[in-house]
């Protein structure tokens, strides 16, 4: 039968690769399977995978090429905050879903209708970190290493929502993506002398450097950094460190495990929250096409995936305000013992 | 007396002018079949090409007018420019701005972005263009690298990491450019229009100045030439034309943020002319074409597609010394001389 | 504390720009070629290193060396192959920018296609970690600041002192000239590259403790390191120390005394500044001026 | 000493030199005058190597030299001053002087440092300044004193005298007197006929890349008195006779 | 010859040109020390000495390349030494360089062109626009290019890529180029070198006639026979003027004869 087609824009090369290459291989295995267990509705699903490089201009290109010329069905991505409004503005209007692996929560996704996020906004991901702040670490001055990505967006939502908290921050610094050193940055966070200092943004150094001049107050981080790869580029600075993810596959939830099982068959080694909202993407939107099947109407198919939905990352409901239903109880938090990922009893929320 | 005073003659009564062999020579029927040509492929090529494949030449035809730019101050300025991207971002940001938060039309945001770009330019060059070789080119990449800091800073315009979303498609007396083959048809004449005034500046009094301010400046400056000035006019016209091309862009996307604007975007606008040839203004769409296309076209071959890229880079340079544009010359001159037309009264032998 | 800290860090970055700036130097001085690809050398070197240890399981010396030595053996090939037939046709300026340019990309990428997207730490040359008033400076940075300052006083005596030293620097600045003074001018080029591609892996080598090295740091190297040559003066090695020193310092101060966010914009603000003032670098000198 | 039979070289496309005969025998101070553009500075940076033949033979000491790369051929007891001097701008006096006087240690030593100095009183001052600070005149002693301490057996001297003080030039020619008397070999290339034919024997005219007149041992007086002969070889529009 | 000259050389005049008190020091090493002359509006001043001396550098302070150290250069009567090199060539102060500075990019005929730039009209705009009167302006400047292309024998090369020429034509590019510059001083670093004999008669002719058309030149030069053309030498010895006057004054002083001519 002729294959279903389903595009992603993923960013493995450039800054973002860091997730988005995760993203690739948790969207590969998910493809694989649907297409042994005989694809969707007898047809198999042909994957069209492409890369931004990590740049938003570049992703609007390729959104234009899946959409017009590959026809696809779905976008599986993209792996940037920046390139999900690019994209969005491309996709939304010829009413193809798009399955993002952001979380933007501002007011306007509202008027989309067909990008779906993957990933918690910024606003729960910076309540996240607040409550095992407060909760769990005690903290009363909050110090914060973010950079000038990823981290930028999460540091103004945490200034929103900061009030909400027994908290301080005391000190707020930035480097800029890619930098080589952060260590002026640390050495200025750690003279406010805070409890706690949340470190986000997609890079191992400012970890390393915080522990090179002794900080040694707890580090706590997002999803961003939460990968095998960086905990590894961190060094012997690995440890004692708090992630607020959602996957913590040496100790999965129950409802994880089948696909941590399928992911170590594949690959051989352990998958974290990244893979997850990859196979999560694909699985929302094979079950989308199940319901109203690959000829539909345009439009159709969003309506489809526009509604709760069970993954492996956690639960999803689409049809809520922020296109992602993710709460504040979803989440998982870790702690690395010797580089590796130990599943902490807290749960915020509560 | 010595038989050569006779050539002391006086002025008036020199022997005739050898026929006229400026740059701005009118073309040859063979160059003006080429033209004729291109012409026709230009305008029927939409029409036979994918979307996607439009959407990427109109991307090509941006990076041709931010690029001449650059390839101008180069080539014909020995101006090392790696900071045209911070020109592009205040064109992009200028349009965003004005109209996706002011809703005002666009093109009060593209003159407001060209204006401000050669404002700062001017502000700046002043300055900086008293530095020369790579010292200069050292200091327009620092520009590059503070204004995307700014860029990243100043979020209440930039929107910062998130930048801004929904940017208006551009409409000209109610016609809207909504679609690849619509901003083709918009772009590519603009570029070409810069590229022909290029030319046209190269064939002036202004132009042979700007040649031999590269070549000699110290010679120059005691035939009356104001290096500073021209340097600083050149610089303008180069920002003005990053403005501008930004600006398009920001309409074309429709978003624009901090990570369309940064240092990688400075070297893509430096390599565009150098890599077409930077001694021909329209040297920029060739590179432009390679910019835009052959990632484009290897991305096809999978994860190594990178390396081939780098590689073709380096065949370009030392296959083609003039650039690729220089290829296309080689080849024309070769067919003349094959099919052995007139001389083209250089008193070569 | 935080003065003292952020100093600590500024010097020690000034001194990793430095490196990659000598590099970058050395090649001009020997050659007039401005080489774009030197942070990306860089990253083959230490790169190379890592990927001895670990994948064939060379001794931890063995692989430096196999590290250097591949930066070197790069370089060489570089200049026999395109760069030597770029100045054969004596191509412009512009083209060896492109040329390097292309190289750098082409290194880069193929780090990530053999290597993956990792960042490599090397394991550090000594452990301990200093305290100097109140700051903190780990062994390892010492070490790449004494062996930077050796490196850049022996390439001070080679180049003033040596025959070597003094026959690359006269192939670059007049080829004719040297030739006729007997000079092997194509021989010397490559010693030059070679030399170059040397302190690139070195450089490598010696950051990969401090900061772990990736597939995509060739660039941000590059451009470091291309200030720091070019505000020291270009062609001097001892320049472009000073030039990184000033770098980096200034990095450090603008985040102590104004925003971490503002980084970039007030020290590279400061560096046309002080560019501006001295046009022909730090420690350039300048030519004749008219006639 | 040197021989140069049917010697053809030129710039791509063009062919500059179309058959050079001539030679040079020990101890003897050779002319070459021509016009401009003749293509005399063409057969000096032949005869250096810096442009190869592309037909002919250059012989040199009995050794054939014509494939000879450029930098070798100091070691043959070449030594060239070049039209343009070539000195290594950013490096000092000294190291210039220095670099020579190392290539030519294999050889016979007849030039020192110190020599030069005496030579050259100017180059002395200035030994520790770079030489692109120094003045003309200064830069064109440097180079000869340059090509000196490679210790030639012949010496190329492609227009020395070009922006030289009446003195320093009288100097250089009582010096190229006593090399001469010493048994060293020069071709001099040289515009100014009063120079030329006061410090050569006998001199080859060259005109459109070819040796067109000989003025052999003693001829020079009748050549220089020979208006229509001057001018005809040293005149004008020799240049532009290339097309 | 077929130009008279247009103001008789031996009218009394106020000085077009005057130098007083020159003193110049390049770090500690003082290369001028009051140097004082002054050129007349018509004809010819020469300047020699031995190498070194500080021709070029006197050369470069009244061309405005350098400020000296102390002193001041009065052209027209007016005190220049804070106008740019532009400003005073705009003013007609035109000069060559020792080692000529030619544009390599440029054939002959634009090298010769770009001399009459200060006398073209067309801006920058109109360069952009291509507009009719900046192509008339161009071919004008051909024109003319052309006629003083052949005035300095270059008429045969006129459309070569300028690298092409010999050292010899490279020095009449130059001065074809300083003369399409419409000098009122013309200052010429030694325009003989790389000539032949027989080219610097020539020379020598073409400078009486520019003379003659009332343009005022100061030469430096080694040639004795070029430098005969002077109506007045003044003598530069490390950097002080040691003997001024006419050829034959200059060349029986016993000083010059020591420290120049070797006699
Ligand atoms: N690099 C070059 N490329 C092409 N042609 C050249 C080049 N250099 C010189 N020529 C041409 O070669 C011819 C001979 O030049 P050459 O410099 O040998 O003359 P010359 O006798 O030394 O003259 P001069 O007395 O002016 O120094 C000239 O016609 C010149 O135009
Ligand atoms: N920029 C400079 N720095 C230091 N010394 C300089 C500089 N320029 C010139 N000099 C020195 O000043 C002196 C005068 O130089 P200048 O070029 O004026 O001499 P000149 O009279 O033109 O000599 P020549 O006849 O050889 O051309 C020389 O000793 C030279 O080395
Ligand atoms: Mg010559
Ligand atoms: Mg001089």
């Amino acid at each position: 039968a002729e294959p279903i087609r389903i595009g992603a824009i993923l960013s493995t090369t450039g800054p973002g690769a860091g997730a988005g290459i995760p993203q690739r291989n948790g969207l590969q295995l998910a493809v694989k399977l649907v297409n042994e267990k005989g694809g969707i509705d007898g047809r198999p699903v042909q994957l069209v995978m492409e890369d931004d490089g990590s740049s938003p201009d570049v992703a609007v290109t390729k959104a234009n090429n899946l959409i017009f010329s590959q026809k696809v069905q779905a976008i599986i991505g993209p792996t940037l905050t920046a390139s999900t409004l690019a994209v969005g503005g491309v996709a939304d209007p010829a009413k193809i879903p798009v399955m993002a692996f952001t979380g933007l929560g501002v007011p306007m996704e509202k008027t989309r209708r067909c990008v779906f996020h993957m990933l918690p906004s910024q606003d729960l991901n910076a309540r996240a970190l607040l409550e095992v702040a407060t909760k769990a670490l005690g903290a009363k001055k909050l110090g914060v290493l973010h950079d000038s990505a990823y981290g930028n967006i999460v540091m103004t939502k945490i200034r929103e929502v900061s009030p909400d908290y027994p908290v301080e921050i005391v000190a707020v610094e930035k480097w800029e993506v890619g930098a080589t050193d952060a260590t002026t940055q640390a050495a200025k966070v750690k003279a406010a002398a805070p409890d706690a200092i949340a470190v986000i943004g997609n890079s191992a150094t400012p970890f390393r450097n915080a522990r090179q001049i002794r900080l040694t107050a707890p580090l706590l981080s997002a999803l961003g950094t939460a990968t095998y790869e960086y905990v590894k580029a961190m060094g012997d600075a690995a440890d004692n460190i708090v992630f607020a993810e959602f996957l913590v596959a040496e100790d999965p939830l129950p409802s994880q495990t089948a696909f941590v099982d399928a992911f170590r068959k594949e690959y051989g080694v352990l998958p974290k929250t990244m893979e997850a909202s990859a196979w999560d993407a694909f699985n929302a939107v094979a079950a989308g096409l199940a319901k109203v099947g690959p000829e539909a109407q345009p439009g159709a198919l969003c309506e489809a995936i526009r509604g709760p939905f069970d993954g492996a990352m956690a639960r999803f409901d689409f049809s809520q305000e922020d296109m992602t239903g993710l709460m504040l109880k979803s989440y998982v938090f870790s702690k690395l013992d010797k580089g590796k990922f130990v599943r902490l009893p807290f749960k915020a929320g509560s | 007396m010595l038989p050569n005073k006779t050539s002391l003659a006086p002025p008036g009564i020199a022997g005739e002018l050898p026929a006229q062999r400026l740059r701005t020579a009118r073309p040859s029927a063979a160059t003006l079949s080429v033209l004729a040509f291109g012409a026709g492929l230009y305008l029927i090529l939409p029409l036979v090409l994918e979307r996607h494949a439009v959407d990427l030449l109109v991307f090509c035809g941006l990076y041709a007018i931010a690029g001449a730019g650059v390839g101008f101050l180069l080539g014909q300025g020995g101006i090392v420019n790696l900071g045209q991207a911070a020109f592009y971002g205040i064109g992009g940001y200028a349009s965003a701005y004005c109209s996706a938060r002011l809703n005002w039309p666009a093109p009060a945001g593209i003159a407001i972005g060209i204006v401000l770009s050669m404002a700062i330019a001017a502000l700046i060059g002043r300055p900086i263009l008293r530095l020369s070789g790579y010292f200069l080119a050292l200091a327009t990449l620092a520009l590059g690298i503070i204004c995307t800091n700014i860029y990243f800073e100043a979020d209440f315009i930039t929107g910062g990491t998130l930048g801004v979303p929904g940017v208006p498609k551009l409409a000209i007396g109610g016609f809207v450019f909504d679609t690849p083959e619509r901003y083709y048809y918009l772009v590519w004449p603009i570029a070409f229009a810069i590229i022909l005034a290029m030319h046209n500046l190269m064939g002036s009094r202004i132009g042979l100045a700007l040649q031999a301010m590269r070549d000699a400046p110290d010679a120059a400056m005691v035939m009356a030439i104001d290096n500073a000035r021209l340097k600083l006019w050149i610089f303008m016209l180069s920002s003005g034309l990053g403005a501008l091309s930004g600006s398009l862009f920001a309409h074309y996307v429709g978003f624009v943020n901090v990570d369309s604007f940064g240092v990688d975007k400075s070297i893509l606008f430096l390599l565009v002319p150098v890599i077409g040839g930077a001694s021909v203004p329209a040297g920029a769409i060739i590179g432009a074409l390679f910019i835009g296309l052959v990632p484009e076209l290897l991305s096809a071959l999978g994860d190594i597609h990178r390396v081939l890229f780098g590689l073709a880079l380096v065949a370009s340079v030392v296959f083609f010394p003039d650039g690729l544009w220089g290829l296309g010359r080689g080849l024309i001159e070769l067919t003349r001389r094959r099919s052995g037309a007139a001389d083209r009264g250089e008193t070569m032998p | 504390m935080l003065f003292t800290q952020a100093l600590l860090a500024g010097v020690t970055n000034g001194f990793v720009y430095a490196l990659v700036g000598l590099g970058i130097a050395v090649i001009f001085k020997g050659s007039h070629v401005i080489n774009a690809m030197q942070g990306e050398l860089a990253v083959v070197g230490a790169a190379t290193a890592v990927f001895a240890a670990d994948i064939w399981g060379l001794s931890l010396w063995l692989a430096v060396v196999a590290g250097a030595l591949t930066g070197m053996a790069i370089a060489i090939l570089v200049e026999l192959g395109p760069i030597r037939a770029l100045f054969a046709r004596r191509a412009r300026e512009e083209s060896f920018l492109l040329l390097t340019v292309g190289l750098g990309f082409t290194f880069s990428a193929g780090v990530l296609y053999l290597f993956g997207r990792e960042e490599h730490l090397l394991p550090p040359l000594g452990d301990e970690v200093y305290e100097v008033f109140g700051a903190i400076i780990r062994e390892h940075a010492l070490w790449v600041i004494a062996i930077s300052a050796a490196l850049i006083l022996a390439l001070r005596l080679f180049y003033r002192h040596t025959h070597l030293g003094l026959s690359m620097m006269a192939a670059s600045i007049d080829p004719d000239g040297a030739a006729t003074t007997g000079i092997n001018v194509r021989a010397m080029r490559t010693a030059t590259f070679a030399l170059g591609g040397l302190l690139a892996a070195l450089a490598g080598l010696l950051v990969a403790p401090l900061i772990g090295v990736g597939y995509q740091m060739g660039p941000l190297l590059t451009l470091k390191g291309f200030a720091a040559a070019i505000l020291g003066g270009l062609s001097n090695p001892l320049g472009a120390l000073v030039g990184g020193l000033v770098i980096g310092i200034l990095e450090a101060m603008s985040i102590v005394f104004v925003s971490s966010g503002m980084k970039d914009a007030v020290a590279l603000t400061l560096l046309i500044v002080i560019m501006i003032f001295v046009p022909d670098g730090i420690l350039g000198r300048a030519g004749r001026k008219g006639g | 000493m040197l021989s140069v039979k049917g010697l053809c070289a030129g710039y791509g496309a063009l062919t500059i030199l179309k058959g050079i005969d001539l030679g040079i025998g020990k101890g003897e101070v050779v002319g070459l005058v021509g016009a401009n553009g003749a293509g005399k500075t063409t057969l000096v940076r032949t005869l250096a190597g810096l442009l190869p033949a592309r037909d002919g033979e250059i012989r040199l000491g009995g050794k054939d030299i014509t494939r000879i790369p450029p930098h070798l051929r100091s070691g043959f007891g070449l030594a060239v001053v070049l039209e343009n001097r070539n000195l290594f701008g950013e490096l000092t006096v000294r190291e210039n002087l220095a670099l020579a006087e190392r290539a030519g240690r294999g050889r016979r030593r007849v030039f020192t440092l110190e020599r030069i100095v005496d030579l050259f009183p100017a180059v002395g001052e200035k030994l520790y300044v770079r030489c692109d600070l120094l003045s003309g005149g200064q830069q064109q002693q440097v180079a000869i004193g340059r090509a000196l301490l490679l210790q030639p057996d012949i010496m190329l001297m492609d227009e020395p005298s070009t922006g030289l003080a009446p003195k320093v030039v009288k100097d250089i020619l009582d010096v190229l007197g006593r090399l001469r008397a010493d048994g060293m070999s020069i071709i001099l290339v040289e515009q100014n006929i009063a120079i030329a034919s006061s410090a050569t024997s006998r001199a080859y005219v060259m005109a459109i890349g070819r040796v067109a007149h000989e003025i052999g041992e003693g001829d020079w007086p009748r050549f220089m008195a020979d208006e229509k002969l001057v001018s005809a070889y040293l005149g004008h529009h020799q240049g532009a006779a290339h097309q | 010859m077929t130009l008279a000259p247009r103001i008789a050389p031996d009218a009394p005049e106020a000085p077009l040109l005057e130098l007083k008190a020159i003193a110049h020091r390049f770090g500690g090493f003082q290369v001028l020390h009051d140097v004082s002359f002054t050129a007349p509006p018509v004809g010819i001043t020469g300047l020699m000495g031995p190498n070194g001396s500080g021709k070029t550098t006197l050369f470069n302070i009244i061309s405005g390349f350098l400020t000296p150290t102390s002193g001041a250069v009065l052209f027209d009567g007016r005190d220049i030494r804070a106008e740019s090199v532009r400003r005073r060539s705009l003013d007609g102060l035109v000069r060559t360089f020792q080692t000529p500075k030619i544009f390599e990019r440029l054939t002959v005929a634009e090298n010769v062109m770009v001399g009459a730039f200060k006398s073209g009209r067309s801006g920058f705009f109109a360069g952009l626009a291509g507009l009719p009167s900046v192509r008339r302006e161009m071919s004008d400047m051909r024109a003319q290019a052309y006629e003083t292309a052949q005035r300095f024998d270059l008429g045969a090369v006129f459309d070569r890529p300028s690298p092409l020429l010999t050292a010899g034509q490279r020095r009449l590019l130059e001065l074809a180029r300083a003369y399409q510059g419409r000098p009122r001083l013309l200052m010429l670093d030694e325009p003989s070198s790389g000539l032949t004999t027989t080219e610097i008669e020539v020379l020598i002719a073409k400078l009486r006639l520019l003379a003659d058309e009332g343009i005022a030149i100061l030469l430096v030069s080694h040639d004795m026979e070029l430098m005969g053309v002077a109506q007045a030498i003044h003598v530069l010895n490390f950097g002080r003027i040691i003997a001024s006057g006419t050829m034959a004054v200059v060349q029986e002083d016993t000083a010059v004869r020591e420290a120049y001519l070797g006699v």
